[in-house]
Parts: structure tokens; C-alpha cells; sequence
């Protein structure tokens, strides 16, 4: 499952889509909203994401791992939208028959997700600023609220 | 020939826009969006550098060549590097 | 929290038992009875366990982490008695603010567990054989069904 | 003095019983007990070289003095080396 969705994610969802009888492992990640970047408060995230070609290098991401350590249960899921405090951004599940590989291979989705799946993030800062995130500083600043 | 043009994020907001239809003279590159765009929005340029473009859902360059019905995509820098 | 358990496990008590509003990554881990060992079919498997001692062990675990990482959101949990197959017998949660930190704790977790944790498995094989499962080996072979 | 000792997994097995009262003279380690059970189950001597032993939920060794009232018990190979 390589998906993008505007539903709650829970966890449920791709730890379900990776079950199999043979995997003794399940490694899964959660990217949840934080309440402060750097010791700045923040109040929502907001994700846009373009979704073909996000689902599309998600599924990349998959044959990556397959071809690296012959892992073959891994699911994906990001939401879009303004997402709250604690709430679930991402969920990465990867099922395997042994724990070392599954670490690893959840690991590296997840950076591999951050690098190349088109999805951007939007912090509300609690001043009622709000910015586009981009690698290691702030891309573009706009105090204006996009609706 | 006709291709679409979608813009996320940052982009969306400098260009006011998320997508749009652009007729495109035969033989065009994604390189000639980007020039067209500039003539819009000259302070976009300085975005070039740190911006990715994709064709058909996959990442391309500037000389990437253009055919009709192609979705093209300018992708400003995802959220990686900022640990989760 | 560090608990030894009877009861189901689903992965949600110990990822609510990290949850917290700074921290953006949370890791789990689930262990799940695997149908084979090494390609023999296994039936079940139970878990016996020495609660009081692995909990606190668990507990000892947890320290080690929050020395190593400063993290201090973790919390593990271990079923005894039968489990069928595909059932969850340990969960590890680790909620951290960099995911990075949070897979390395998480996995430093399932591994000290494994080796210090007193927590034994019996594997029932689908011949009717059952045994306790050493490291690297069986370490005692019995037909027997204990109750 | 009296301990407790218990007896889990494999050991479980061997002595047929989880747990006993055992009355010691004074002075006595972890080894007395060993020793005891070595003489109602001489087998079981081979596998001490792969157990632990505990005092009070802690790892102790055979020289670990005991005290009225202590938690003894053998811990047989926990489940790790085995992969998940």
C-alpha cells in the first residue's frame, strides 16, 4: 500500500497491508505533528502533496527495499491537509522475518520518502505566521494563510 | 502542443495558481516553461536552482523534450533534511 | 511502562504510552509469531516469563536509553502463555524528536530484551514436538505437552 | 534461613515444579542451592555452565551470599540469539 490520503492515519492501516504469517517483524514509523520546530511553537502543519507521483516513488521506495535486503511487506501512507498537534503525518510498516533487516529497511524508507516523494509541509506558527518548510531552512516565508 | 503545468507548495502561492494549460511550440523542453514563467514572475528564477521538475510523474531536467498531453510539475524542495 | 502480559497485545497501549506533544517520531516494533523456524512448521508458541525480575529489567533497559539518547519516552510489553500464529508477542514503542535517535533506541531496545530480559519460548512444532528455544539452539528437546 | 527458589522454562521441566521453600544453613550462596539440586537431578549440572541465576530479580553468580528471605532462581537461555 502506497498511498496519500486526507483521512486520520492511525497506524492500523499499514500495519495490516505488511501481516503475513512468515514475518516475525514488524518495524513501523510514525511522523507525528510536534508542538515547537527548533523551540518555536507551532499550531497546525499543513501537507500538500502531489499524489501520483507521490504514490509513485513510494512504490519505488518498495523496490528499492526488495532489491536491498529481499524485503517485500512494506506500506506507505502520508496525509495531506492541516494536521494537529500529535497527529499522524506519515506511517511507514515493514514486515520481515527477521528484526535487523526491518529496522533498517523502515529506515531507509523513510529517508528515501523524506528525499524524493513530492510532499511539503506548511508550519502555522502560533504567532499566525506560516512558512513552507525546506531542507534545512525556511524556503519562503508568507504571512498570509492559504485556504 | 498542449501540456499541463501544476505548481505545489511555494509555487502554488508565487504563481497564485496549482495548474494551468500551456500551448507549446513543437520541439519545447521543460526548459521553455521555465523561461515563460520567468517572463511572468522574474523573482522565480531565483528558485530554479533549488527547485525540481517532473514529467509524467517522473523527475526530468530542463532539457528534458516535451510531448502533447504531458503533465509537467515544478517541485519545490520537499520536506526532507527537517528530521521528522 | 514496562509490563508483562496476558492479554492481547495490538501495538496501541505502548505507542499511546510514548505518545507526547514534542516528540515527532515514534518507532515500534512488534514481534509476531512466524508459521516457520528455519522452514519447520510451527504450530504455536507459548511464553513463560519471570515477571517481576523482567520488568524491572525492561525498566533497567529504559535507563540505558535515556543515558545513551536522552530519551525517555519508551515503553515495552511481553505476552506469556500460548500465541498463535500472526499473534503480537512483544511491542517496544520509543517516541522521540528525531526519528533517527528513535530507530536506533528502538532496536538497542529488542536487542538488550532479547538478551537480558528472563522470557523463555517453547516452540510447538506442527509434528506435535515442542521445545525451548535457546540462543543458537535448542537447548532441550520434549514431547511432552506441559499444562 | 529460608528462601524462595524458583524454577522457569527448562528447569520448570527437569524438577517438575515452579517454585520451592528451601531451608539453608547460614552462610550460604547461591552455590548451596546448585549443589542441593545437583544431588536430586545430577543431570542438570551440565547445564549450569548456560544459566544464569538471580537474587532478588537481579543476575547474581554462585558466590552471591543469601539472606532470610531472598528470591532465588535459575534462568535458564533467555529467547534472544533467536532472531524475531
Amino acid at each position: 500500500m502506497f498511498k496519500i490520503t486526507t483521512e486520520v492515519i492511525t497506524g492500523a492501516e499499514v500495519r495490516e497491508a505488511v501481516a503475513a504469517p512468515d514475518a516475525g517483524a514488524v518495524v513501523l514509523f510514525l511522523g507525528t505533528v510536534r508542538n515547537n520546530t527548533d523551540g518555536r511553537p507551532v499550531t497546525c502543519l499543513e501537507y500538500e502533496a502531489y499524489p501520483p507521483m507521490a504514490e509513485k516513488k513510494m512504490a519505488e521506495i518498495a523496490e528499492e527495499i526488495a532489491q536491498k535486503w529481499g524485503i517485500h511487506r512494506i506500506a506507505m501512507i502520508h496525509r495531506t491537509g492541516k494536521l494537529d498537534i500529535g497527529q499522524v503525518s506519515v506511517a511507514v510498516a515493514v514486515a520481515s522475518p527477521h528484526r535487523k533487516d526491518g529496522f533498517a529497511a523502515c529506515e531507509y524508507a523513510m529517508n528515501r520518502l523524506k528525499q524524493i516523494v513530492p510532499i511539503w509541509k506548511r508550519e502555522v506558527w502560533a504567532d499566525g505566521e506560516a512558512e513552507w518548510v525546506k531542507p534545512d531552512a525556511v524556503f519562503f516565508d508568507t504571512p498570509t494563510q492559504r485556504t | 502542443m498542449n501540456v499541463t503545468v501544476k505548481y505545489f507548495a511555494v509555487c502554488h502561492e508565487i504563481l497564485d495558481r496549482s495548474e494551468e494549460e500551456m500551448q507549446l511550440p513543437e520541439g519545447s523542453t521543460v526548459k521553455t516553461i521555465l523561461e515563460r514563467l520567468e517572463e511572468e514572475w522574474p523573482e522565480i528564477a531565483e528558485f530554479y536552482e533549488v527547485m525540481q521538475m517532473s514529467v509524467n510523474w517522473e523527475y526530468a531536467t530542463e532539457h528534458t523534450a516535451l510531448a502533447e498531453g504531458d503533465e509537467v510539475a515544478l517541485i519545490p524542495p520537499v520536506t526532507g533534511g527537517r528530521d521528522v
